[in-house]
């Protein structure tokens, strides 16, 4: 039955492009996006117990990454997986300094790692072009030398090579979380002493679990230059590490769907909200209240009634 | 016969507070055995500096031969040292079984595989499921952990804590807040796994029966330092034992 | 060298709202746990009600920036009754994201009252000029600045060492269910702390109109800083977000000077370095 | 001067609902229309009922009056031309988005306008990096652009004159308006030897730093650059900023910082006694209306004592001509407040596109490209002209003292130094600006 569902699901956003215009297609294409950004942000948050309001910053890392890197040597391939990479690498190196701080600690300083980022991206101007961002990224051919090599100027075909990394990001995770390493994650979230005394080495185990977050940010980023065309600093911005979090919030910190489910109503609300009113934010803010005074639960949990792990 | 886990003069000090003083501990192989004192006499903290929980600010912690003073917690239980807690500590989120298995697995070092799913762990789920049906907890299985019934809980965390298969074992107060008969069961307990599982178990616990009746040794604690030590029939007999317990019967 | 000290003397006056900022937002967490992410946003609050007070209404100068602080204490208080209390008990996560909720609306909020465009009250009269000193000219406001700085650290000192308040306030930081045992009413504390906490942001703001602009968003720019600011000088720390402020304010006065292309990152990596030697701040426990 | 916002807010309120703006009504933020009158046109030349174009500024924030003065100037271009039965038979139909200074968003704008909404025209655009971001897009959404304040010299060097990328205009003079023009007006002063500068820490401060130090030097070897301090976005305090420039005693500063921020380093200036000391000052962007607004008190006192330049995009006291008297009285009229520069490029930005279709008598972007490189067209601004090479509105604008007027109830620019365009342009083939920070 729930296969079928998520049968039906693939092939509708399989068949997708036939029949809506170019911008629900590039709006779709946004949601995948912060559903990878949200998924890796949700294995920080409700599989270890960390909130971090820092991903932007591994966002914006893989994104300009991916973007020096389609400047040098056109091929999307390369420049999504060299993106993710470099991703990788500083958060492991960021996930050294933080993970010896939980909670609020963890927070905050997860919080100035992504603004020290920001501040990078907007001061290293021979690096990143400052403000104006690196501008003219190609949306390079999806190309494997002597195997096959596809066209990326219409956006369909972009759409699908989103769709096909989101797709094996979103199975990828879900086997992660169903696997001893993720039954060990939610051990540190559950009780960090007591899985302590069972073995485990709560640090090691986090900071695996901040670099796979951060993995899957740099991901997210990796596939927005080919989109845009251009990486300004605002993706490093805290008010861009807040997108996950309200996703998150809004589709359900304890499932595994939730995320997904979030991203998507994070930006259909924002999509319909912003052309009735310039007060978007009161509104996104009022939800925020009332998820976190009322259904801490998130939208997904309502279907489950309690909010198991799923 | 060699000590399992030994002290020399271990101290732990809070401000002006020496929670643990001077102590120096022999626990030998094999051997079951009890803490016992009035309250604020250091049980707790003493083995919290043993398993690890806590850091001492002087003196030395030995394993067999090896020195483990400033060892984090998880090391130590690599070695084969495990515990329990006086305030429930459970993982609530997750079933009664995986709480066994992520000890298990733990144990078996398997918690850093990514990819495979937990069926296909089948050595761990065996064993977990072993464990679930010594420890009474096999019909609970499945319930969410915070779901089940306090005494099974203090069942469970007794599981978590000889999942690691542990060759000695702090249990500190296992039957906490449990009814006379409960208490009886849980100790009980703990006595079969000792024999079946060669565990060397140490425990702290405010029952006088059940300590008399249940330990091969007695280490009695007043204001953090060792008062007495030796078989039940000694300590019965101690004097300054029955002025700290101001004549309670034992 | 006086070129040196008159900058510090300018970064000093800088730091102080910083210090405001900060002073707030850590007695909350000390106290209450919670790290109020929306401190700056009343920080803001306060700078617009005086804008409206002093600028708009013509009130005096002292009695607006008195009836500013009321008024964020108000809502400060209505925060802390109507919400961040039903939460104490959850984890810090969902405090941290019920206090971002609330900049969200706050920003919003304070466009549809005032609108989007900056406001731009005049100074008082009798703060305009300047006195020299280091043979540089030196604004009266930004010595009253230092002042007021200076005025509020001691009078917060006072406070908690020296009041009954002060010590209630100190025991239940340290131990709540103590602090409750020995009779201490801990939710009226609480609500009273937060209040505390409010004013001082918006006294921050306050103090800021007649130099600075008020519009949208100077609240969510400022808490970047105070968070930092905290960070380096130890959570829930009073001392600790003093000095803070001050090598922050300086930091910035002097890198301004001095290396003016890295200006902005030398705080950054201030904090990295004092978060590698020091995880829990140059004062944290 | 808040009592005069607070009118000129509520009368843009009524005028916006007036003009059928609804989703205005509630402020400037998000989504509005200046729906045309109802009378159908009877002969359709171009086969459409009306022309839609949509635009996009920054409503929202410290900067959200730059994005009304575009929202207003392209308002009252529409409401004419709809008056007069609008292009060909064709209505105008606008719909303005807030890019909230953030490129994300404004490419996302463009991409709902053109590929949603059925925008046939697009223009706009307050900040350097939503343009650069834009830009780049529209080949594919097949769309022109008019750009009407953003300023940095990329834009057209880069994308248009380098990449070729022909749907970008640019109605608005950029940065060489206040780097080159202050340089050959300030090469006049033999006792200013000492510049310093504070200067916005992005793109926009470095390149008019760098091209106003150039171009000084090569006219006077004898000046210094003595001190420069960058302030980034959200600059609270300047006092610092101040402070360590006038450290370096310089004769005159350069300043870059805009909207309130720059009303701000003013005022702070003013406090810390700078125009006591120093014998000029020059606010490159200083002759917008609201930074003029916000200084008027000060300006009236006297406090600046003459001594604080400035120049803007478009000065609505300049030129003298029918075209911008008509234009600004009947902004004046419309909107009970003067228009920023702003609001007259995206003006007469509606008036290019009207020429350009009824040159073309099509939507044809393509078509639409040609008709507008080349152009000569009379504007309130003046007389401009697009270079083909870069698709950039060559027209002309003055600096000069900022001054009370009794005419005016808000500062403008006296004592005007009016200086051919050409000599103050940069022309094709272009170098790129080295930044020396």
């Amino acid at each position: 039955m729930k296969k079928l569902a998520l049968l039906l699901l693939v092939v509708l956003l399989g068949l997708l492009p036939l029949f809506v215009g170019k911008y629900t297609l590039y709006m779709t294409i946004h949601i995948m996006l912060l559903s990878l950004f949200s998924l890796g942000f949700n294995l920080l948050l409700g599989y270890t117990g960390l909130l971090s309001f820092g991903q932007a910053g591994f966002f914006a890392v893989g994104a300009y990454a991916c973007a020096k890197i389609l400047l040098a040597a056109p091929s999307l391939l390369l420049g999504i997986l060299g993106g993710v990479a470099v991703a990788g690498v500083i958060s492991l190196l960021l996930g050294l300094l933080s993970i010896r701080h939980t909670r609020i600690y963890f927070s905050m300083l997860t919080l100035c790692f992504g603004m020290m980022i920001f501040s990078l991206a907007w001061k290293w101007r021979d690096m990143t072009g400052g403000d104006d961002g690196l501008v003219g990224i190609p949306r390079a051919p999806l190309e494997v030398p002597g195997l096959f090599r596809i066209n990326m100027t219409p956006m369909e075909n972009y759409y699908y090579v989103v769709l096909v990394f989101t797709i094996l990001a979103v199975y990828l995770f879900y086997r992660i979380v169903h696997s001893p390493l993720g039954l060990t994650l939610q051990g540190i979230r559950d009780s960090e002493t007591r899985a302590a005394c069972v073995g485990i080495s709560v640090r090691n185990y986090r900071l695996i679990s901040f670099t796979i977050a951060g993995l899957y940010a740099g991901l997210a980023g990796a596939l927005l230059p080919p989109l845009e065309s251009t990486v300004t600093p605002p993706v490093a911005h805290w008010s861009h590490s807040a997108e996950p979090v309200l996703a998150t919030l809004l589709g359900g910190i304890y499932t595994f769907a939730g995320p997904i489910v979030g991203a998507a109503l994070f930006y259909i609300l924002k999509d319909i909200i912003v052309r009735f009113t310039e007060y978007w934010l009161i509104c996104l803010g009022v939800i925020v209240l009332v998820l976190v005074m009322g259904f801490r639960g998130g939208v997904v949990s309502m279907f489950y009634g309690k909010g198991g792990q799923r | 016969m060699k000590p399992i886990i030994r002290t020399e003069d271990l101290g732990k000090y809070f401000g002006e507070m020496a929670a643990v003083h001077a102590v120096n501990l022999n626990v030998q192989q094999g051997l079951f055995t009890s803490v016992i004192g009035p309250n604020g006499a250091g049980k707790t903290t003493l083995i919290n500096l043993l398993s690890g929980y806590l850091l001492p600010d002087t003196g030395r912690i030995f394993f067999r031969d090896t020195e483990i003073t400033r060892w984090e917690p998880h090391r130590r239980v690599k070695i084969g040292i495990s515990r329990s807690f006086q305030v429930m500590n459970i993982f609530p989120r997750m079933t009664v079984f995986q709480n066994i298995l992520l000890a298990v697995l733990s144990r078996l070092n398997k918690n850093s595989n990514p990819f495979s799913s937990l069926k296909s762990q089948k050595a761990a789920v065996e064993e977990a499921e072993k464990i679930l049906n010594e420890v009474w907890l096999w019909k609970e299985k499945d319930h969410p952990a915070s779901q089940i019934s306090h005494g099974d809980q203090r069942l469970l965390e007794l599981g978590i804590a000889v999942a690691t298969d542990p060759q000695l074992c702090f249990l500190d107060e296992p039957s906490s807040g449990m009814n006379p008969i409960e208490r009886i069961k849980v100790l009980e307990l703990v006595k079969k796994l000792a024999a079946e599982r060669k565990t060397t178990f140490v425990i702290v616990e405010h029952d006088m029966d059940v300590v008399f009746s249940l330990s091969d040794r007695i280490v009695v604690m007043n204001r953090g330092k060792i008062l007495a030590e030796g078989k039940p029939d000694e300590i019965r007999g101690n004097q300054e034992v029955r002025d700290i317990y101001l004549g309670e019967e034992i | 060298m006086e070129t040196l000290a008159f900058q510090g003397l300018v970064g000093l006056s800088v730091a102080m709202y910083l210090w405001l900022l900060a002073a707030g937002l850590t007695i909350v967490f000390g106290v209450l746990g919670v790290l109020n992410f929306a401190h700056g946003s009343l920080f803001m609050l306060g700078a617009y009600f005086a804008f409206t007070f002093y600028g708009l209404w013509g009130i005096n100068f002292w009695l607006a920036i008195a009836l500013s602080l009321l008024a964020v204490g108000v809502v400060g208080y209505l925060m802390e009754r109507l919400f961040l209390r039903h939460i104490y008990h959850l984890d810090h996560a969902y405090q941290l994201l019920l206090t971002f909720g609330f900049i969200l609306i706050f920003d919003d909020a304070v466009k549809m009252v005032w609108g989007g465009v900056a406001k731009i009250p005049a100074m008082p009269s009798f703060f305009e000029g300047t006195f020299s000193v280091f043979g540089r000219l030196f604004p009266f406001y930004n010595a009253f600045i230092i002042g007021s700085g200076l005025l509020v650290a001691v009078v917060l000192w006072l406070l908690f060492e020296k009041t009954w308040w002060g010590r209630m306030v100190r025991a239940s930081a340290s131990d709540r269910e103590m602090a409750s045992a020995i009779g201490v009413n801990i939710p009226t504390l609480f609500t009273g702390v937060f209040v505390l906490g409010a004013m001082l942001a918006a006294l921050g703001g306050a103090l800021g109109t007649p130099v600075r602009v008020v519009a949208p968003g100077i609240g969510a720019a400022m808490i970047i800083q105070a968070f930092i600011i905290t960070v380096i000088g130890g959570l829930g720390n009073l001392k600790g977000a003093f000095v803070g402020a001050v090598i922050v304010g300086l930091l910035s006065a002097y890198g301004i000077l001095l290396f003016p292309v890295f200006e902005l990152f030398l705080i950054f990596v201030t904090m990295a370095v004092v978060l590698i030697v020091r995880p829990k701040g140059l004062f944290g426990g | 001067m808040t009592a005069r916002k607070k009118i000129s807010r509520r009368a843009f309120l009524k005028a916006a609902t007036a003009a059928g703006i609804g989703g205005m009504t509630w402020g400037l933020r998000g989504v509005s229309e200046a729906a045309p009158q109802k009378a159908k046109p009877k002969k359709k030349i171009l086969g459409v009922d009306v022309i839609k174009i949509g635009g996009q500024g920054v409503t929202s924030g410290a900067h959200a009056d730059y994005g009304w003065q575009i929202l207003a100037g392209s308002t009252l271009a529409i409401e004419e031309i709809n008056a007069k039965g609008g292009v060909l038979g064709s209505k105008l139909e606008m719909k303005f988005m807030d890019e909230e200074l953030k490129p994300a968003v404004a490419v996302k704008n463009a991409r709902y306008l053109a590929t949603d909404w059925g925008a046939h025209l697009l223009f706009g655009v307050d900040s350097s990096g939503s343009s650069m971001a834009v830009g780049p897009v529209l080949p594919e959404l097949d769309r022109i652009c008019m750009f009407v304040h953003a300023s940095t010299h990329r834009l057209t060097e880069e994308l248009v004159a380098g990449k070729g990328i022909k749907q970008i205009f640019r109605i608005s003079v950029p940065v060489y308006q206040e780097s080159i023009l202050s340089s050959l007006i300030f090469k006049e002063f033999p006792n200013i030897k000492r510049w310093a500068g504070i200067h916005c820490d992005y793109e926009y401060g470095y390149s008019v730093w760098a091209l106003f130090q150039d171009t000084l030097k090569k006219y006077r070897p004898d000046v210094e650059f003595v001190s420069i301090a960058w302030a980034p976005f959200w600059t609270m305090d300047f006092s610092s900023h101040i402070a360590a420039v006038m450290a370096a005693n310089p004769d005159a500063i350069h300043a870059t910082p805009w909207a309130g921020e720059g009303v701000m380093l003013l005022r702070q200036a003013l406090m810390l006694g700078v125009f006591d000391k120093v014998q000029a000052w020059f606010q490159c962007m200083g002759g917008s209306v609201d930074l003029l607004e916000g200084i008027s008190r000060e300006v009236a006192g006297g406090k600046f004592k003459d001594k604080l330049w400035a120049t803007a995009r478009y000065i609505h006291n300049y030129p003298d001509t029918p075209e911008n008297k008509k234009f600004v009285a009947n902004f004046r009229k419309r909107w009970n407040r003067l228009p920023n520069y702003s609001a007259e490029t995206a003006y007469s930005t509606i008036y290019v596109f009207k020429a350009a279709v009824e040159k073309t008598r099509s939507l044809k972007t393509a078509e639409l490209i040609k008709a507008i490189e080349g152009m000569e067209i009379m504007t309130p601004g003046g007389k401009r002209f697009f270079r083909p090479e870069d698709h950039q509105a060559v027209y002309n604008v003055p600096a000069g003292r900022v001054v009370m007027d009794p005419n005016y109830p808000i500062p403008v620019l006296g004592d005007l130094k009016v200086l051919p365009a050409k000599s103050y342009y940069r022309h094709p083939p272009f170098e790129a600006i080295t930044f020396k920070k």
